[in-house]
C-alpha cells in the first residue's frame, strides 16, 4: 500500500520566517492519538499551519456488519463502538430498536438502565480525565481515575459479568437483574467516590501549568461549535444548551432532577470543568435512581422473532458521554436491520479539530485532542 | 410545536420544494426533497426563524439497488425549539451525485466524505472530496448492497 | 481486501548444531545465559500500542489494582527502538497492518508479540462481513502468545505476559559454532 | 606543580599555529559561519598568548586575564552579531555564502 | 609527565582546529570547534587560570558552539555534499595562512621569550601558579575596583552586550514585511 | 565515631600499603585517581540504578500501585535486570544517520554529567577533588550536554529526534541562566565557590542557606529540573508530542546511557541543592552529630530527588513557548530580584549575615 | 591546587573508557553481534526512519525557526554577565557600596536589553 | 504597580497551587495500595463473570447435557460455535461433536442464554487461556468439558425462556 496521502501534500516553499514548512506525521501509532488516529501536521517552526486527521485506521465496518446480524446480536457490536461507554451505545441501540418496533421496557428495567448509563458516564469521564491529564503531561491523574473505575467495572462485573463489553442492554429491558447486593455496593461507591472529585481539582484545576496549557486553548466559539457538529460536553463548554436529557428525554430523564452542565469559555478548561461536573451531576442521579428504584419485572416479553416493520426507520439520539449518541435504523420487514448507521459524537467533534488548533503549538494539538474526548473507533466505528 | 404541526408548517412553506413529507409511524417527520430545491431547503430550514435547525445530528445514505437508487438522509435538530426532521434526497445509483451541504453545516464536510467513501455518492462542489475511511487507492464502495471483495466473508446462516 | 499483507516468519534462528568443544566455556555461557535471560524476562518493555477496547484493559492492566510494574514491564515506550514486546490490543485493520508490521519490523530483536484479544488473534467479531480487519495478524507478523478474550481481562494479559517469560526462557542467547 | 617544564615559548607557538589555521579558514572557506569559526579560532589564539604572557611574565599584574576576559566577551557578542547578520543575508540571498555577498556593497 | 600532557593537548587542539576549517559538513566542523575550545580551556588550567578555563568552557562551548549550531540549522547547508566547501581562493590562503605562521614563529624564536625559563627568571615568585583566592577575586578586584582603570571597561562591556543584542535581535529577527 | 574524614584516610592509608605491596608507589598519583573514577562510577552506576528503581517505586505508590517487586526484594534488581537487557538488546543504528556525532553523544551525554561528580562533597574532606571554582566547574561541565543533545538529535535523521533536540538544547540554555543567577546570593554571603567552603560557611554560621535564600531555592531548583530534562520541564522528550525526543532512534546501549546521563544530572544538581542550600554533610540538629556526614549528605540528596520526582508524577508538562516564558520572564527577573536584594541587605546589615 | 584538576581529566577518561566498554559489551553479546544469536530480518526496514509507523516524508534535517537562534543569542549575553557576576559575587563584601553600584547598573544595563527583547517579541517561541 | 503585585501574586498563588498538588500524591505515597497481586492473589470473581465457556457434563449420566438443539449455534452473532448431534437410541438427541472456536469468540453469552437445556456455562475463574499457538483455541468438548462442582446449584431457567439471544 502506498501512502498515497503524503504525495500529495505539497513540500511547501519557504516561508518569510525562514522556516522550511515541516510535515510531521503523528499516529497510527502515537502516545497522543489515543489508539490509531493519524494526524498529518504541517508546522511552521513550532507552529501549527495545518492539522489534517487521516481515519479509518479502525475502521472495522460495524455498520455493514450490523446489516447481516439480528438485532439483537447487533448489540455485542454497538458495545465495540464506542468501548468506554458501551452502555451508553447498547441504550441507544436498545431504544431505537424498541421505538422502531413499538415497544417499551418495563420502569425497573428503565431504572437499572439509567443507573447503569450514569455509571458509564462516570467511569468514562474518570477515564477521560485522566488520558487529558496524561496528554498534557500529568501522569498521576490518568491512574487515578482508571483507579476510580476499576470499582465501577466491579459493580458492571458483578451484574453482567464483563467489564468492557457488557451486551447488558437488551432490547425490551436489560440482561438480567441485579444482585441483591448491587445498591448497597453502588452507595458506598458513591460515598467513596464524592470526596475523590475534589481530589482531581486540586491536582489539576487550579494548578498553574494545568491552567497555562488549557486557558484560552482551543477555543471553540458557539456558532462554530454548533456548525461544526460538535455536541455534548464539548458544545456545553462553549455555553450551547444542547443535552439531550434534558431536550428530548428518553428514559425517566424527565423524573430525576439534574442540572445541564455549562460554561462559557469555550476552551480546553471549560470543557474539563463542565465534564468534572457533570460526574457530579452523575452522581446525584444515580442516587436518585437508587432511591426509586422498585421491583418488577425486567424485560418485556418479545416475539420470538424480533422483526421490524417493513420500510419504518428511526433516527434516536440518546446523551452518551461523548455527546449526541444517534442510531438511524432503517428496517425491511426481516429479522436485521436494512440499514444502521451510528451517529457518533467523536465523529463531528475530531471535525472541529484543525479549526482549533491553526495557529497554536504542537502541544496544543494534544490537549485540544485531550479535551474534546475523541475515542478513535467511535470515529471510524 | 409538535411533529404534525411541524409537517403541515412544512408542506406549506416549501411547497415547491419537496416532494412529500409525511410523519412516520415512529412519529417522525421525513421529507423527501426535489433535488434542485435541496440546498436552498436545507438553507432556509436553518435560519428560517420557524425552524432553527442550526444542528445537523446526522448525514448518511441508504442504498436500495432494487429501485436502483441512493437515498441520502440527513437528520436536523433544533436546539432551540428541540425538534428533529429527517430529509431525504434520492439520487441515481448507477450515477450517483447530490451537491453538497457543505456551505450550509460545515459539519456535512466529514459526513459527505464518509458517504462518498462508502456509497460512492460524489458530492459536488465538495471542498475535499477524498476517501476518508478506506486506503486512498481503495476503488470499490463497501456499504452498497451489492458489495464483493476477497477476504470479505459473509457469515454463514 | 485485496491489497494483502505480505507474510513475515518468525526470524529463524541459526540454531546450534553442537555443542562447544571447551566445558569450561559451555558452563560460563550458560551461566551468563541464565542471568541474560533473567534480565529480559523481568524487563519487557512494551511499545504503546493500542488499537482498540483491548487497549483500554492494558491500561487498566497498567493501573493501580493490576499493575503490570510488579512485573517490570510498565516501562511503555513510544518509540520501537526501546520496547522488546508488541501488545497488539485491538483491532488491527488492514491499514492498520501496515504500521504495525512496520512497527515489529523495527524493533530491535529480541523482540516479542502478544496478540490480545479476539480481534488481533482472528479478527474476532469481524471475521465475517468485515471488508477492513486483518484476520488474525499471525499473518504478517510472528506473534508469540495468544490471549483470547474480548477483552481478555487484565489477569489474563499478565498470564500471557508470564507466558512470555516463560518462552523466553527457552530462547537462545548465544550464536553456536557449526560444527564442520 | 611544575608549571615551567613548558617552555612560554610552546605556548606561543602553539598560539601561532591556532592563529595561522584560524587565518586560513578565514580566508579559504566559503560559508560565512566557517569564516566565522576561522575568527573564534584566532581570538582563541590571542588569548593563549595573552594568559601565556600574563603568567610567566605578568609580575601579579592582572591585566592579561582582564583582557582575556573581555576578548572572550567580545568574541562571543561578535558571534552573536555575525550570526544575525549572516541569517540575514541568507534570507535575502538563499545563501550563506561570503563570495556571493556582493549585493550588500549597493 | 606533566609536560607530555600538554604537548597531548596541543596536538588536539591543532588537530582539532584544523578539522574545524576543513571538514566539509558544517555541523561537524562546530563538533570540532567545541573539541578545540576545550583544549584551549586545558591549556588556560595548564596555565593556572583556573576561572578562565571555565568560563572558556562555560561561554564557547555552552554558548558560542550552540549559538552556532543554530545558525547552521537557519541557514541550511550543511547537507549540501556537492557544494565545494573552500572558495577559489584556496592557494592563496594558505600562503597566506603559513605566511602569518611563519611571522609569528620568526619573531618567537628571535625573541627573547625563548628566555623565559631562564633560571633567573624562574626563580621570581611571580611565576608561581596563581593561587586561588588570588585569581577569582582578584580578576574582580581588577576589574571593578573603582581606583582601577577597568571599571568604565566593564560598564562599557554591558553597553556592547545591549548593542549586540539589540543589534542581534533586530537583523535577526523576521521581517514583518 | 566513624566519619568520612576518617573513612577517607583509612582507604588512602590502605591504597597505600597495596601499592607499596605491589611496587607501584611510584604511579600512586596516577593510581589514586583511577581508584577515585572507578570507585565514583561504581557509586554512580549503583545509585543511579537505585534511583530508577527509587523512582518505579515512588511513581507507582502515588498511584496507588506496588511498582516493580518480582526482582530482588522489593524489586530492586529491577534496574539491574533493565541494564542487562538493554545491553543485550540489538543495538538499531538508523542507515540516514550522521555517524560520528551519533556515535558520540551518548558518550558526551553521560561523561558531562558524571565529570561533574568530581567536586561533590560527601562529607568533610570526602570528596575527589575539592577545586576552588567547584560551582562554575559543575556549570561549564554540565553545558557539554546541550552538545550531546544537540549531535543526537541531529544526527538521528529522523523530525521528532531534530525537533525535540533543538527544543531541548534552547531549553536547557535558557534555564542554565538561572541556574547560574540563584546560586550567586549565596555566593555573595560566602564569597566561596568551592562547596566545602560553602558548607562550612553554613556551619559557622549556624543556619542552611535554605531559609535566608529560599527564593533562590525554589528557583535553583526549577531550573535543575529543567536543565535535566525532567517534568514538568520534559518538553525535548515530550512523549504525547514527540514519542520520545533527541533519543527517539536511540536503542540497547546507547539508549541507556542517555538515561543513565539523566539521572546523573538529577544526582549532580541534587547533590549541589544539598550543598548549597541544605547544608551538605551538616547534621540537621547538633546531637544528631553522631551519625556521620555522608549519611546526612545522602539523606538531603535523595530529598531533593524525591522533590524532583514528585514533580515529575504530579504535575503536567509545560507547552514550550510557555517553558520558555517561565524561564525568561520569571525565573530571571527573581533571581535577579534576588541577587540585588541580597546584595542591599548585606550591605545594609552588616558584614555578617 | 592544579594537580586536582588530574582528578578531571582521569574522570574524563575513564568516564569515556567505562562507556565504550558498555558498547563492546553490548556489541559483543547483542543479538546480530559478535556473540550473540543471529536473526534474520529485513534490514531495510529495520534501518529506516521511524515516524509512527509510517514511511517518512521529506527530509528531517529542516532549517529551524529564528526563535531558537535568539534564544541562543540572549543566553550568550546572560552568560557573559555570569562572567562578570561570579567574580564580583566572590569579592562582593571587598568591593562594598561601590561595587555592588557598578554591578548594579551593570545588571540594569542588560535588564534593559532584557525587557527589550521582550518588547520585541524576540522571547516569543514561534 | 498593580501590574507589578499581580505578576508576583500569580507567583506565589500559582506557586500555592502546586504545593496542594504534591501534597495530593504525597498523601497517596503512604496510603496502601490496592493491587490484587495476581499470581498470588486472585480476586475472587463475581459468580457471572464470563471468562470462560464451558460445556457441562453430567458426571451421573456419563454424558454431556448438550442436545445438539444449535440454538447456540444460531444465536452466536460471531458463528463461532459449530456443532453436530445424532440421535441416540433412545430417541433423544445427544451431542457428538461440539467446536467452539475461542479466538473468534466475544463472550457476549449469547449462546449460554440460549441453552434451553443447562448444556453450556461460563466459568468465571478460568481465564488463564493464553496459548502458544492459534490453534489451540479451537476447543472441542473434551477441552471445554466441566464437571459442576457439587456447591454451585444448576441455574434457574430464565434464561432460555426470556433471553434475547434466543431469537436468532
Amino acid at each position: 500500500m502506498t501512502d498515497l496521502l503524503l504525495s500529495q501534500i505539497k513540500p511547501g516553499g519557504e516561508s518569510p520566517f525562514g522556516t522550511d514548512e515541516y510535515v510531521v506525521n503523528m499516529g497510527p501509532q502515537h502516545p497522543a492519538t489515543h489508539g490509531v488516529l493519524r494526524l498529518v501536521v504541517k508546522l511552521d517552526g513550532e507552529t501549527v499551519k495545518e492539522t489534517m486527521p487521516v481515519l479509518g485506521y479502525l475502521h472495522r465496518s460495524i455498520e455493514k456488519i450490523c446489516e447481516n446480524r439480528t438485532y439483537p446480536q447487533c448489540i455485542t457490536y454497538t458495545d465495540r463502538v464506542d468501548y468506554v461507554s458501551a452502555m451508553s451505545v447498547n441504550l441507544a441501540f436498545a431504544l431505537a430498536t424498541e421505538r422502531l418496533m413499538g415497544l417499551e421496557a418495563p420502569p425497573r428495567a428503565q431504572w437499572l438502565r439509567m443507573i447503569f448509563v450514569e455509571l458509564q458516564r462516570l467511569a468514562s469521564h474518570l477515564l477521560w480525565m485522566g488520558a487529558f491529564a496524561g496528554d498534557i503531561g500529568a501522569l498521576t491523574p490518568f491512574l487515578y481515575g482508571l483507579r476510580e473505575r476499576e470499582r465501577i467495572l466491579d459493580l458492571f462485573e458483578m451484574t453482567c459479568g464483563q467489564r468492557l463489553t457488557y451486551n447488558y442492554i437488551r432490547i425490551g429491558g436489560v440482561m438480567i437483574d441485579i444482585l441483591p447486593e448491587f445498591v448497597p455496593k453502588c452507595r458506598a461507591f458513591l460515598d467513596y467516590f464524592d470526596p475523590k472529585i475534589p481530589e482531581y481539582e486540586e491536582l489539576l484545576t487550579y494548578n498553574p501549568i494545568f491552567l497555562e496549557r488549557t486557558k484560552g486553548v482551543g477555543v471553540i466559539t458557539p456558532e462554530v461549535g454548533i456548525n461544526c457538529g460538535v455536541c455534548g460536553p464539548s458544545l456545553r463548554g462553549s455555553g450551547v444548551s444542547c443535552d439531550v436529557r434534558k431536550q428530548h428525554p428518553y428514559l425517566f430523564y424527565d423524573q430525576v432532577k439534574f442540572n445541564e452542565c455549562l460554561e462559557n469559555d469555550g476552551d480546553c478548561w471549560a470543557r474539563y470543568k463542565v465534564r468534572m461536573n457533570e460526574m457530579r451531576e452523575s452522581v446525584s442521579i444515580i442516587r436518585q435512581c437508587l432511591d426509586r428504584l422498585e421491583p418488577g419485572p425486567i424485560e418485556t416479553k418479545l416475539p420470538p422473532i424480533l422483526k421490524a416493520p417493513p420500510a419504518s426507520e428511526i433516527y434516536f439520539r440518546i446523551e452518551s458521554s461523548r455527546g449526541e449518541m444517534g442510531i438511524y435504523l432503517v428496517g425491511d420487514g426481516t429479522p436485521k436491520p436494512y440499514k444502521a448507521k451510528f451517529r457518533c459524537a467523536s465523529f463531528s467533534n475530531t471535525f472541529v479539530l484543525d479549526q482549533l488548533t491553526r495557529g497554536w503549538k504542537v502541544a496544543d494539538i494534544m490537549a485540544v485532542l485531550g479535551s474534546l474526548d475523541m475515542i478513535v473507533p467511535e470515529v471510524d466505528r | 410545536m409538535t411533529n404534525d404541526e411541524l409537517k403541515s408548517k412544512i408542506e406549506s412553506d416549501f411547497k415547491d420544494k419537496i416532494q412529500s413529507a409525511v410523519l412516520s409511524a415512529q412519529n417522525e417527520v421525513i421529507v423527501a426533497v426535489k433535488p434542485e430545491a435541496y440546498v436552498a431547503l436545507c438553507q432556509e430550514l436553518k435560519e428560517k426563524p420557524g425552524y432553527d435547525f442550526q444542528h445537523l445530528s446526522c448525514l448518511t445514505a441508504v442504498d436500495y439497488p432494487k429501485e436502483s437508487k441512493i437515498t441520502v438522509v440527513c437528520h436536523l435538530w433544533s436546539y432551540r425549539k428541540c425538534h428533529q426532521l429527517t430529509l431525504k434526497l434520492d439520487v441515481d445509483r448507477v450515477n450517483p451525485k447530490a451537491p453538497t451541504l457543505e456551505r450550509v453545516w460545515k459539519s456535512t464536510n466529514w459526513f459527505e466524505r464518509e458517504v462518498f467513501d462508502l456509497y460512492g455518492v460524489v458530492f459536488e462542489g465538495h471542498s475535499d472530496l477524498r476517501r476518508i475511511m478506506m486506503p486512498e487507492d481503495y476503488t470499490k464502495y463497501p456499504l452498497r448492497k451489492d458489495f464483493t471483495d476477497d477476504g470479505f466473508i459473509i457469515k454463514p446462516n | 481486501m485485496g491489497v494483502g499483507l505480505k507474510g513475515l516468519s518468525k526470524p529463524e534462528i541459526e540454531l546450534m548444531e553442537s555443542e562447544s568443544k571447551v566445558p569450561g566455556l559451555w558452563t560460563l555461557e550458560k551461566a551468563v545465559g541464565f542471568i541474560f535471560r533473567w534480565a529480559r524476562k523481568n524487563s519487557l518493555w512494551p511499545l504503546q500500542f493500542g488499537t482498540a477496547c483491548c487497549a483500554i484493559e492494558m491500561m487498566a492492566t497498567a493501573a493501580g489494582r493490576y499493575d503490570i510494574a510488579r512485573f517490570g514491564a510498565e516501562v511503555f515506550r513510544p518509540s520501537p527502538r526501546q520496547a522488546d514486546l508488541i501488545i497488539a490490543a485491538g483491532t488491527i485493520t488492514e491499514k492498520m497492518g501496515y504500521a504495525l508490521k512496520r512497527l515489529y519490523e523495527q524493533m530491535p530483536k529480541p523482540s516479542w508479540v502478544i496478540a490480545m484479544g479476539s480481534c488481533t488473534i482472528a479478527g474476532g467479531p469481524y471475521y465475517y462481513d468485515s471488508y477492513t480487519v486483518v484476520k488474525g495478524i499471525d499473518s504478517f507478523v510472528p506473534v508469540d502468545v495468544y490471549v483470547p478474550g474480548c477483552p481478555p481481562r487484565p489477569e489474563s494479559l499478565l498470564h500471557g505476559l508470564m507466558a512470555i517469560q516463560k518462552k523466553i526462557e527457552d530462547e537462545p542467547i548465544f550464536r553456536r559454532r557449526r560444527n564442520t | 606543580m611544575t608549571m615551567n617544564d613548558v617552555p612560554v615559548v610552546d605556548f606561543l607557538y602553539l598560539a601561532a599555529i591556532l592563529f595561522g589555521i584560524g587565518v586560513f579558514g578565514v580566508l579559504a572557506r566559503k560559508n560565512a559561519i566557517s569564516v566565522l569559526m576561522g575568527i573564534e579560532l584566532m581570538l582563541n589564539a590571542v588569548n593563549i598568548n595573552y594568559l601565556a604572557f600574563a603568567k610567566y611574565w605578568g609580575n601579579g599584574n592582572l591585566t592579561g586575564p582582564v583582557f582575556a576576559v573581555f576578548v572572550i566577551t567580545i568574541a562571543a557578542a561578535e558571534a552573536a552579531v555575525a550570526l544575525a547578520i549572516v541569517i540575514s543575508i541568507y534570507r535575502q540571498l538563499k545563501s550563506a555564502n561570503v563570495d556571493e555577498a556582493h549585493s550588500l556593497r549597493g | 609527565m606533566t609536560q607530555a600532557l600538554f604537548y597531548i593537548l596541543a596536538g588536539v587542539i591543532v588537530a582539532s582546529a584544523f578539522l574545524v576549517v576543513t571538514v566539509r559538513n558544517l555541523f561537524h566542523c562546530a563538533l570540532a570547534l567545541a573539541l578545540t575550545m576545550f583544549g584551549v580551556s586545558g591549556v588556560y588550567l595548564y596555565l593556572g587560570w583556573e576561572f578562565l578555563a571555565a568560563v572558556q568552557v562555560l561561554i564557547y562551548v555552552g554558548a558560542v558552539t550552540v549559538l552556532i549550531i543554530f545558525g547552521i540549522m537557519l541557514t541550511r547547508q550543511v547537507m549540501d555534499d556537492h557544494a565545494r566547501v573552500m572558495n577559489n581562493q584556496i592557494l592563496v590562503s594558505l600562503l597566506a595562512a603559513g605566511a602569518v605562521a611563519l611571522v609569528l614563529f620568526l619573531v618567537i624564536c628571535h625573541s627573547d621569550f625563548q628566555y623565559s625559563n631562564h633560571p633567573a627568571l624562574a626563580a621570581t615568585p611571580t611565576l608561581t601558579a596563581p593561587t586561588y583566592a588570588d585569581e577569582v577575586s582578584s580578576l574582580a578586584m581588577g576589574l571593578l575596583n573603582p581606583q582601577n582603570g577597568f571599571a568604565f571597561a566593564f560598564e562599557f562591556v554591558s553597553i556592547l552586550l545591549l548593542s549586540a543584542l539589540i543589534g542581534a535581535v533586530v537583523v535577526a529577527r523576521k521581517d514583518p514585511a | 565515631m566513624i566519619s568520612g574524614e576518617k573513612l577517607v584516610q583509612l582507604v588512602s592509608s590502605l591504597l597505600q600499603q597495596v601499592y607499596a605491596l605491589l611496587d607501584l608507589s611510584a604511579y600512586a598519583g596516577i593510581l589514586d585517581r583511577v581508584v577515585c573514577a572507578v570507585v565514583m562510577f561504581g557509586f554512580v552506576a549503583v545509585f543511579v540504578m537505585f534511583l530508577v528503581w527509587m523512582e518505579r517505586k515512588v511513581s507507582a505508590h502515588m498511584q496507588s500501585r506496588i511498582g516493580p517487586n518480582r526482582v530482588g526484594p522489593l524489586g530492586l534488581l529491577q534496574t539491574l535486570a533493565d541494564a542487562i537487557k538493554l545491553t543485550t538488546k540489538e543495538d538499531v543504528r538508523p542507515a540516514k544517520r550522521d555517524k560520528i556525532p551519533y556515535f558520540i553523544a551518548p558518550i558526551l551525554a553521560f561523561v558531562a554529567t558524571f565529570m561533574g561528580m568530581v567536586v561533590v562533597p560527601f562529607d568533610n574532606k570526602m570528596v575527589v577533588a575539592d577545586l576552588n571554582i567547584g560551582v562554575l566547574y559543575i556549570i561549564a561541565i554540565t553545558s557539554f550536554t546541550v552538545i550531546a543533545i544537540l549531535s543526537a538529535g541531529w544526527s538521528s535523521n529522523n523530525k521528532y529526534s531534530l525537533l525535540g533536540g533543538f527544543r531541548s538544547a534552547a531549553q536547557i540554555v535558557s534555564y542554565e541562566v538561572p541556574l547560574v543567577l540563584s546560586l550567586v546570593p549565596v555566593i555573595m554571603i560566602t564569597g566561596k565557590l568551592n562547596f566545602s567552603g560553602i558548607v562550612q560557611y553554613q556551619q559557622q554560621a549556624g543556619y542552611w542557606f535554605v531559609f535566608p535564600q529560599f527564593v533562590a531555592f525554589i528557583t535553583f531548583i526549577a531550573s535543575a529540573t529543567a536543565e535535566a530534562n525532567r517534568a514538568p520541564f520534559d518538553i525535548p522528550e515530550a512523549e504525547s508530542e514527540l514519542t520520545g525526543g533527541f533519543h527517539t532512534e536511540y536503542s540497547g546501549v546507547k539508549f541507556a546511557m542517555f538515561f543513565l546521563g539523566e539521572y546523573v544530572a538529577v544526582v549532580v544538581s541534587s547533590a549541589v541543592a544539598a550543598t548549597v542550600f541544605l547544608g551538605g554533610w551538616l547534621p540537621p540538629l547538633h546531637f544528631l552529630g553522631f551519625i556521620p556526614g555522608f549519611v546526612w549528605f545522602m539523606l538531603k540528596v535523595l530529598l531533593i530527588i524525591y522533590l524532583i520526582m514528585a514533580f515529575r508524577w504530579t504535575f503536567p508538562r509545560l507547552r514550550v513557548d510557555q517553558l520558555m516564558d517561565f524561564g525568561w520572564k520569571v525565573l530571571i527577573p527573581v533571581t535577579i530580584l534576588n541577587i540585588l536584594v541580597t546584595g542591599f541587605v548585606v550591605l545594609l546589615f552588616g558584614k555578617g549575615a | 591546587m592544579l594537580e586536582q584538576y588530574g582528578y578531571v581529566l582521569v574522570f574524563l577518561l575513564a568516564g569515556i573508557f567505562f562507556i565504550l566498554m558498555a558498547f563492546l559489551t553490548g556489541w559483543l553479546l547483542s543479538p546480530n553481534g559478535l556473540l550473540g544469536v543471529k536473526y534474520k530480518y529485513k534490514k531495510e526496514v529495520m534501518v529506516d526512519t521511524y515516524e509512527c509507523g509510517v514511511e517518512t516524508y521529506g527530509t528531517s534535517w529542516i532549517r529551524f525557526n529564528v526563535s531558537f537562534y535568539l534564544y541562543a543569542l540572549l543566553f550568550v549575553i546572560f552568560d557573559i554577565e555570569t562572567v562578570f557576576l561570579y567574580p564580583w559575587a566572590v569579592s562582593f563584601k571587598q568591593l562594598g557600596m561601590p561595587g555592588f553600584l557598578e554591578m548594579f547598573v551593570f545588571i540594569a544595563i542588560l535588564l534593559v536589553g532584557l525587557a527589550y527583547a521582550w518588547k520585541k517579541e524576540a522571547l516569543k517561541w514561534e | 504597580m498593580g501590574t507589578i503585585l499581580g505578576y508576583f501574586r500569580n507567583i506565589l498563588t500559582g506557586f500555592w497551587n502546586l504545593v496542594l498538588g504534591l501534597s495530593v500524591t504525597t498523601k497517596y505515597l503512604f496510603k496502601k495500595t490496592n493491587t490484587q497481586q495476581y499470581p498470588e492473589e486472585r480476586m475472587p470473581l463475581p459468580a457471572r463473570s464470563r471468562s470462560m465457556i464451558k460445556l457441562i457434563y453430567d458426571g451421573e449420566k456419563d454424558q454431556f447435557n448438550c442436545v445438539a438443539c444449535m440454538m447456540c449455534a444460531k444465536a452466536c452473532p460471531n458463528s463461532c460455535i459449530k456443532l453436530e448431534g445424532v440421535r441416540g437410541p433412545d430417541g433423544k438427541r445427544r451431542m457428538t461433536t461440539f467446536k467452539l472456536d475461542f479466538s473468534t469468540c466475544i463472550f457476549c453469552g449469547y449462546c449460554v442464554e440460549a441453552c434451553g437445556f443447562d448444556a453450556l456455562t461460563f466459568v468465571s475463574e478460568e481465564y488463564e487461556n493464553s496459548v502458544y499457538k492459534r490453534g489451540s483455541l479451537l476447543q472441542d468438548e473434551q477441552a471445554m468439558k466441566w464437571v459442576r462442582p457439587p456447591h454451585l446449584a444448576p441455574k434457574p431457567e430464565e434464561p432460555a425462556a426470556t433471553a434475547a439471544g434466543a431469537q436468532a
